[in-house]
């Protein structure tokens, strides 16, 4: 959200140049809590350069999809292949070292620690060596985090939160990057600024799985997207496709 | 330590909510070897029970009770058992009251189940009150080895006997032969400042004193009562320290007792004595090896035995030979067991009234303590009393009554 | 029977309800509607006495309620659900719902008129089973059952239908409607808008924490200004360009 | 800490009492005389079935003397009994209501020293002791769960706010004069029903029978009762209790002060059965402990946990003793062994055992 | 009691001896507020873990003759293991997501413990003399003795390698991290069970540096740990739970409480002034002096 970007150049949308390299594949997954089933045979994948948009209602079962895929809920059936390697019922810490990482809906900053530790815990997963450089390079990205680097993450506003949370996961030099509802209870300026954000960061290389409630927003960064419905992937095409099936409007607005 | 009339504060966790069975333990194994001829003819042994606070906040004054206890068993039963008998061995049945008085009052009754004709223990006044009741509805004689508090025989109880002075008679003892002390001395100390530990061994002691010593001329600067445990002395040093007294008196467990010698000395404290009644610090042998110059010179009123009687000395240097350290609560398991086993061999029998009426007649005289021949009135052994022990040179010596004494009081003593 | 009046709280600077106004007529069903975090369940938790306003009034059924403590605004027959289901973990479906009927009856007929409760939601064969195994379906139901058991005159649900699917949402909406008709005030936070369409007589609009717009269902759906909080700037015209 | 789950069955006799369905009927299936739902009329029967439950452990417990010829195995079931009776106490504010106290020997000492000191300073009869003694932990109940729960302490804070009381009690108990201060205090020996002492054991095993059946009964009431619901509500959500109408704060200090009640009943029986307390006996953290140790074993929040807590853990101890006698400290490392063992293995305590088996035996079956 | 002269002379050598046990509280609590704070569990068995520390240092001493300092160097990463061990294969695999679990597992392993040790290590108190047993230093008027001096400084040496590593370490941050959000900490690749572990390990290293410092001035017997438990509760409630500070500044205060209570309403009674304050805070301020807002 650097000031200077503000707003987001359209997608590649000939996907020119991008490798058709599947990063990530999922195939028919199934989790929940207790004995509650939340995600019913959910598949989806991401090639290497894209960035996805999952859409859907709430409680449709998009963050259960994405703890599942990162190794925070354990899957029950189905499979998680990431860069060709079988990744299910892996442990998260193995996820994130292996670049699949996200920034969770909420933001979950370390409240206690300040903005330099909580980006610093980032790059847990990565070697020392590696880490002055991503520092400086996310913090080139986020000014506004330089500014409060000794601040501790708490006493920041929600976009500043944002922006920690997003500067930590790219601390860890993610290959995907997932977005869970990025843009929620922000200003309207600040939620631009975010979706300029993403763009720049997938032109930089980075593939990006997004969640969003800002569907309009979304599908114009998307290449593709999936809309979830009861834990099951209803539709994916791309945002042509997906507008013209009206799906969209009855996920969101039921009508 | 002396005889807590109530354990000190019961253990955070360890012990609540336990029941115990006891066991049968090793007079057996201590008889079997000692005879060999005997065994042929052996007649069924006699069982006692032995019920002692083993785990829990007072565990340690019970271990050492019990390892007197133990003592008195191997002399017994090596020495030929009862008599009157025909050599019948004493078989001890340990059970372990766990420092709580709910627990021993159930292992009186099962140690009734298992048909012991009488209880030696249970060392605590509080497990005392307890198991004493407890063992007087099936009229099982309890003999106890310290449980000094004078409610215990103040009851009307008739199975109760207690070998050694109740609390009482302790501190007014204790009052007097320090009076003696000063007085040979020509009075040097005038002033006193008592410190003693909350529960009812160290708050009755104190009140006492404190009532007590005007009537003979001293004056009490200073009554200070400090928690069990108390991790600071250095507070109370300084008070002390303020006070200038001529003599520290102190009631008090030996954990606090050592700390609070320790810190007087680190604080330069140095009053011409330091005076405890029951205190146990000043007549164990570890402590004075342990404190080394700091406990030099300490006194203590306390169960000791006749230093002029070789089998004192010798039950010590025993004790002291199986790794143990040779302090007053062994000392006076051993000697209720002895009486113990004096009655059962007039008694002839195990009936348990006989044995309660064996004890109540006791003469007993042929002990190795600073008593006269035993004489029980309402269960409390009259003749019973105890005398002063002094540290010197990193040992305990008897000091006062001059009849018992084996080396001459220090005092004033300079401690600190 | 309900009217909100300027009705405000802030949290740390922050104004998560901004001087919110409303009037709700007995008998109506009412909706909250806006985007994610604009507020809904912070105005819930305000007109329900879980937070204390920090300006504003609430007043239920001509009674200035603002500032009273939860339960005694429950007691006073408004009653609310929550978004995230609130079961009693632990107790069966039928005990969860007997604790909303137990208000005013003797804990026998708290009982049996939970079953009564349970079969009129659709949980009367699931009323010894345990409150957590039910399926998130069940659980909206086992919300709305505990609240109904407790007889309110004015009805808060909060996003009782997220969550399920279109053949759920369809069974439950004639349910929301007989409460209704049985005499019941409702106001709701919904999402599903197929829902809000349905049933809602008039709708509010809360983005940010302030009413954007306020009518029927038709005029809100239809006003660019809530497209737009909904699906993010320049959604209006975007969407209406590709249908 | 967060609310236990209720645990709604405990093994054997207590399935019967807690939840099991009736065999062989599902759930939608009407019991015939009422019309009713099957579960309703297993719900309403509730009570019922408790006071079955419980008569017939009392009259089998009444008659257990005719058999127990041996004192020992009374003074067994009678101390087992008063751990009962700790233990009801603790359940209804811990196991119904949630919130652990760690720090209920200030009721039980209340108690006692109340009852003691009645007698001995101003020579009233037992009884009026015991009553006085119960009202005195009812009213310190109510006075510790106003200031606690007003103050919205929950969890570890309403733990350590008990421990730290109790403590505050037995120091000032061993400071002020009218207790005895650490002398303690030793009421007269005095045999009698009227003064609540007993020549024989029976009679001590009675009147623990008796106490521990109430309290027991008491446990029955919570767990069946509106009262009950509302507190188990609180436990479990307590935002959703109260948006149905439940003031949490109420209910949790009645808790409180019922709890105190029955746990000064404890502290009383304790002082009329040894006839000496002092400040650590009856303030001392073992009391707590004992208190919260037995539900926590047997089951939390069900009615006869405490019972099957306070047996069981009294049977380990024996257990204990049985194997390892000759070393008291190592059986008792041994109890503290078979103690983690127990939690590790039994997650829900013994009457979360029940609970398990029918869950396997479910999922068995529609495998 | 209550003697103007003698508390205006003891008032200010009163201060300095709370201040000095006060550092060794506060070491005690340090453990405990870590425990506490990253797993939010009451730990029961802490004051037998320090009474372990304790015998083992009296062991070292006795049997291979090292000094109680020295033995810091075995101490410290021997209780480390120890409760690296405990968490793992003890503590978690009990706890099934319950708290009163987590409670009685620790009452168990304290029972265990402490009767483990009576059994081995026999009742009796043990200390040890050294040759600074008796050496004293004056501070400003009032005399301390060498022990409880160093003590104080290995206390307050503790606490700043323990705020060191909590803020300049990976791990530090990362057992901060979790205390406070552990999903969030999930998401960046922590191994959360390993965290927990951890943080139990460097609060019973906290207790083995504690146990190095407290035999020479004090004491040891099976029981030892009682004494200490509930004063650390108190200090862990008033520094705030999980607050390091927190437990530097609340050892001290309650040293001082403890002291000028004793010198005020006598050694006895004045034990209340801390539990009075305890319950002050737990009701009017639950966080604590330092804590965050729970």
């Amino acid at each position: 959200m650097n000031s200077n970007a503000t707003t987001a150049p359209g997608p590649s949308t000939g996907m020119s140049g991008a490798p058709e390299e599947t990063l990530l594949a999922v195939q028919d997954l199934c989790s929940g809590y207790g004995p509650v089933e939340v995600l019913r045979e959910a598949s989806l994948s991401v090639r290497r350069g894209e960035i996805i948009a999952l859409l859907g209602s709430n409680g449709a079962g998009k963050s259960t999809f994405i703890n599942t895929v990162c190794g925070l809920v354990q899957p029950r059936r189905g499979a998680i292949a990431w860069m060709g390697r079988d990744i299910t019922g892996s442990a998260s810490p193995e996820i994130v070292a292996a670049g699949l990482i996200q920034v969770p809906e909420g933001r979950r900053v370390f409240p206690n620690l300040s903005v330099l530790d909580n980006l610093i815990l980032g790059s847990y997963r990565r070697g020392r060596g590696a880490r002055t450089a991503n520092l400086e390079r996310v913090l080139e990205t986020f000014p506004r985090l330089r500014e409060r680097s000794r601040q501790s993450a708490g006493t920041l506003s929600g976009g500043e939160q944002q922006m920690l949370a997003i500067g930590r996961a790219l601390m860890g030099e993610p290959v995907l990057l997932i977005l869970d509802e990025p843009s929620l209870g922000l200003a309207p300026v600040i939620v631009e600024e975010m979706f300029g954000l993403i763009a720049r960061l997938n032109q930089s290389g980075l593939s990006i799985l997004l969640v969003e409630q800002n569907v309009a927003q979304s599908l114009e960064l998307a290449h593709r997207a999936y809309v979830m419905e009861n834990g099951a992937v209803v539709f994916s095409g791309n945002r042509t496709e997906l507008l013209a099936s009206d799906r969209l409007r009855r996920a969101y607005l039921g009508a | 330590m002396s005889d807590p009339a109530s354990p000190p504060l019961p253990a955070l966790d360890t012990t609540s909510g336990r029941r115990r069975f006891l066991r049968a333990s090793g007079a057996l194994a201590a008889s079997a070897g000692a005879a060999p001829g005997l065994l042929l003819a052996q007649p069924a042994p006699i069982k006692v029970g032995v019920l002692l606070p083993l785990t829990g906040a007072v565990a340690y004054p019970g271990q050492q009770s019990r390892e007197g206890v133990m003592l008195a068993l191997d002399d017994i039963n090596g020495g030929g058992g009862i008599k009157s008998m025909g050599g019948a061995r004493i078989e001890a049945l340990v059970a372990d009251a766990q420092s709580q008085p709910q627990v021993g009052a159930a292992e009186v009754d099962k140690l009734n189940e298992a048909g012991v004709c009488a209880i030696v223990g249970p060392y605590a006044s509080a497990i005392a009150f307890a198991t004493t009741q407890a063992a007087a509805r099936h009229n099982i004689a309890c003999v106890l080895d310290q449980a000094v508090a004078d409610q215990i025989t103040a009851r009307g109880l008739k199975n109760v006997f207690r070998f050694g002075p109740s609390y009482e008679m302790a501190v007014r003892t204790g009052i007097n032969n320090f009076h003696i002390l000063n007085t040979v001395a020509g009075k040097p100390v005038k002033t006193v400042v008592v410190v003693h530990e909350e529960s009812l061994f160290g708050t009755g002691t104190a009140t006492t004193i404190a009532r007590d010593l005007p009537a003979l001329g001293y004056e009490v600067l200073e009554v200070i009562k400090h928690a069990n445990p108390t991790r600071d002395f250095n507070n109370i040093a300084l008070r002390i320290k303020a006070r200038n007294p001529d003599v520290v008196m102190q009631a008090n467990y030996l954990n606090e007792f050592a700390l609070l010698l320790r810190t007087l000395r680190q604080q330069g404290v140095r009053p011409k004595a330091m005076y405890s009644i029951f205190g146990g610090g000043g007549s164990n042998p570890k402590v004075a090896k342990e404190l080394g110059e700091a406990a030099e010179g300490v006194l203590d009123c306390n169960h000791w035995f006749n230093p002029k009687d070789k089998r004192g000395p010798a039950l010590r240097a025993r004790a002291e030979k199986k790794g143990l350290t040779f302090t007053h609560e062994l000392l006076m398991g051993y000697n209720a067991t002895m009486l113990l086993a004096d009655a059962i061999e007039r008694a002839r029998s195990t009936r348990r009234e006989a044995i309660v009426d064996a004890l109540a007649a006791s003469t007993w005289a042929d002990h190795f303590m600073p008593y006269g021949p035993t004489r029980f009135v309402n269960g409390q052994n009259q003749g019973a009393q105890p005398i002063v022990t002094q540290i010197q040179k990193g040992d305990v010596r008897v000091v006062l009554p001059n009849t018992y004494a084996e080396a001459e009081p220090v005092f004033p003593s300079r401690v600190g | 029977m309900l009217e909100l009046t300027r009705l405000s709280k802030r949290f740390g600077g922050l104004a998560a309800v901004d001087s919110v106004s409303l009037v709700l007529e007995e008998g109506r069903i009412g909706a909250l509607i806006g985007p994610n975090g604009a507020g809904k369940t912070t105005c819930f938790a305000l007109i329900s006495g879980f937070i204390r306003p920090d300006e504003g009034r609430v007043v239920f059924a001509g009674r200035d309620i603002t500032g009273w403590p939860a339960h005694q605004v429950s007691r006073e027959g408004l009653v609310r659900t929550f978004q995230i289901v609130q079961p009693f973990t632990g107790q069966s479906v039928l005990e969860n719902i007997a604790v909303g009927a137990q208000r005013k009856r003797s804990r026998a007929a708290a009982i049996a008129f939970a079953a009564e409760v349970a079969a009129r939601v659709g949980l009367g064969d699931q009323l010894d089973k345990p409150a957590e195994s039910l399926p998130i379906a069940g659980r909206k139901r086992l919300e709305l059952a505990r609240a109904l058991a407790a007889e309110p005159r004015l009805l808060l649900l909060d996003e009782v239908l997220a969550g399920l699917n279109p053949a759920e949402v369809a069974e439950v909406l004639p349910l929301i409607e007989s409460i209704r008709a049985a005499g019941t005030t409702v106001l709701m936070i919904e999402h599903v808008m197929q829902a809000v369409m349905s049933l809602a007589d008039d709708v509010w609009v809360l983005a940010h924490g302030s009413l954007i717009a306020t009518g029927t269902p038709e005029s809100v759906t239809r006003d660019p200004a809530v497209i737009e909080a909904y699906l993010g700037h320049g959604a209006a015209a975007r969407l209406a360009g590709a249908t | 800490m967060h609310p236990p789950q209720s645990n709604r069955s405990v093994t054997g006799m207590a399935s019967s009492i807690e939840d099991s369905a009736p065999p062989g009927r599902g759930s939608f299936s009407r019991s015939a005389r009422s019309g009713q739902p099957a579960a309703v009329t297993h719900l309403l029967g509730g009570t019922m079935r408790s006071v079955r439950v419980l008569g017939a452990i009392g009259i089998v417990l009444a008659l257990a003397p005719l058999v127990l010829h041996s004192d020992f195995q009374l003074t067994f079931v009678t101390l087992a009994l008063y751990s009962t009776l700790l233990g009801a106490a603790w359940n209804i504010l811990g196991g119904f209501g949630g919130q652990y106290s760690f720090g209920h020997a200030v009721f039980f000492g209340l108690g006692a020293y109340v009852a003691a000191m009645l007698q001995v300073h101003a020579g009233v009869p037992a009884w009026i002791g015991l009553v006085a003694g119960v009202a005195a932990g009812a009213a310190a109940g109510a006075a510790l769960g106003a200031i606690s729960f007003r103050y919205g302490l929950r969890g570890s804070y309403f733990a350590l706010v008990t421990l730290a009381m109790a403590e505050v009690f037995r120091i000032v108990a061993n400071s002020v004069p009218f207790t005895g201060a650490g002398v303690g205090m030793m009421i007269e020996l005095r045999t009698g029903l009227a003064d609540l002492q007993f020549e024989s054991r029976r009679g001590y095993y009675y009147l623990a029978l008796v106490l521990a059946l109430v309290a027991l009964a008491v446990g029955s009431w919570v767990r069946h009762s509106r009262f009950g619901a509302a507190l188990a509500a609180v436990r479990d959500n307590e935002d959703a209790a109260r948006a149905l109408g439940i003031d949490a704060t109420r209910v949790k200090v009645a808790a409180t002060a019922l709890s105190g009640t029955l746990m000064a009943a404890g502290g009383v029986f304790y002082l009329q059965y040894f006839h000496y307390i002092d400040p650590s006996l009856v303030f001392g953290p073992s009391v707590s402990v004992e208190a919260l140790l037995g539900p926590i074993v047997g089951g939390l929040g069900t009615v006869l946990g405490p019972l099957i807590g306070a047996f069981a853990l009294a049977l380990v101890s024996q257990i204990a003793t049985h194997l390892l006698g000759e070393a008291p400290a190592l059986s008792m490392a041994l109890y503290g062994l078979i103690l983690i063992v127990m939690v590790t293995f039994l997650p829900r305590g013994i009457g979360g055992l029940g609970k398990l088996v029918r869950l396997r035996a479910r999922r068995g079956r529609d495998a | 009691m209550i003697d103007g002269a003698l508390i205006g002379a003891a008032l200010w050598p009163a201060l300095v001896n709370g201040l000095t046990m006060g550092a060794i509280y506060a070491l005690i609590a340090l453990g405990l507020t870590l425990i506490y704070g990253v797993l939010h569990i009451i730990n029961f068995a802490h004051g037998s873990l320090l009474m372990v520390a304790l015998y083992a240092v009296l062991v070292l001493f006795e049997r291979l003759g090292l000094d109680p300092y020295a033995a810091l160097v075995v101490l410290v990463p021997g209780m480390f293991a120890l409760g690296y061990a405990l968490q793992r294969f003890v503590i978690n695999p009990a706890r099934h997501g319950r708290d009163e679990n987590t409670l009685l597992v620790t009452l168990g392993l304290s029972i265990v413990i402490e009767n483990l040790a009576s059994h081995f290590f026999k009742t009796d108190t043990r200390q040890i003399e050294t040759a600074y047993t008796f050496m004293m230093v004056d501070v400003a008027g009032a005399t301390i003795a060498m022990p409880r001096l160093l003590a104080c400084v290995g206390a307050l040496v503790s606490c700043l390698v323990l705020a060191v590593l909590m803020r300049y370490t990976d791990l530090g941050r990362a057992i901060r991290a979790v205390a406070r959000e552990a999903q969030g900490a999930r998401v960046v690749g922590i191994d959360v069970e390993h965290v927990f572990a951890m943080s139990f390990a460097i609060g019973l290293a906290c207790l083995g540096a504690a146990a190095c410092f407290l035999l020479p001035a004090y004491y040891v017997s099976p029981q030892v740990g009682h004494g200490f438990v509930l004063v650390a509760f108190t200090v862990v409630v008033l520094g705030g739970m999980g607050s390091f500070t927190g437990s530097l500044v609340g050892g001290l205060l309650v040293g001082v409480i403890e002291s000028l209570g004793g010198l005020l309403l006598g050694e006895s009674l004045g034990q209340i002034g801390v539990f009075v304050v305890f319950i002050a805070i737990l009701l009017l301020r639950p966080s604590g002096l330092f804590g965050h807002k729970a």
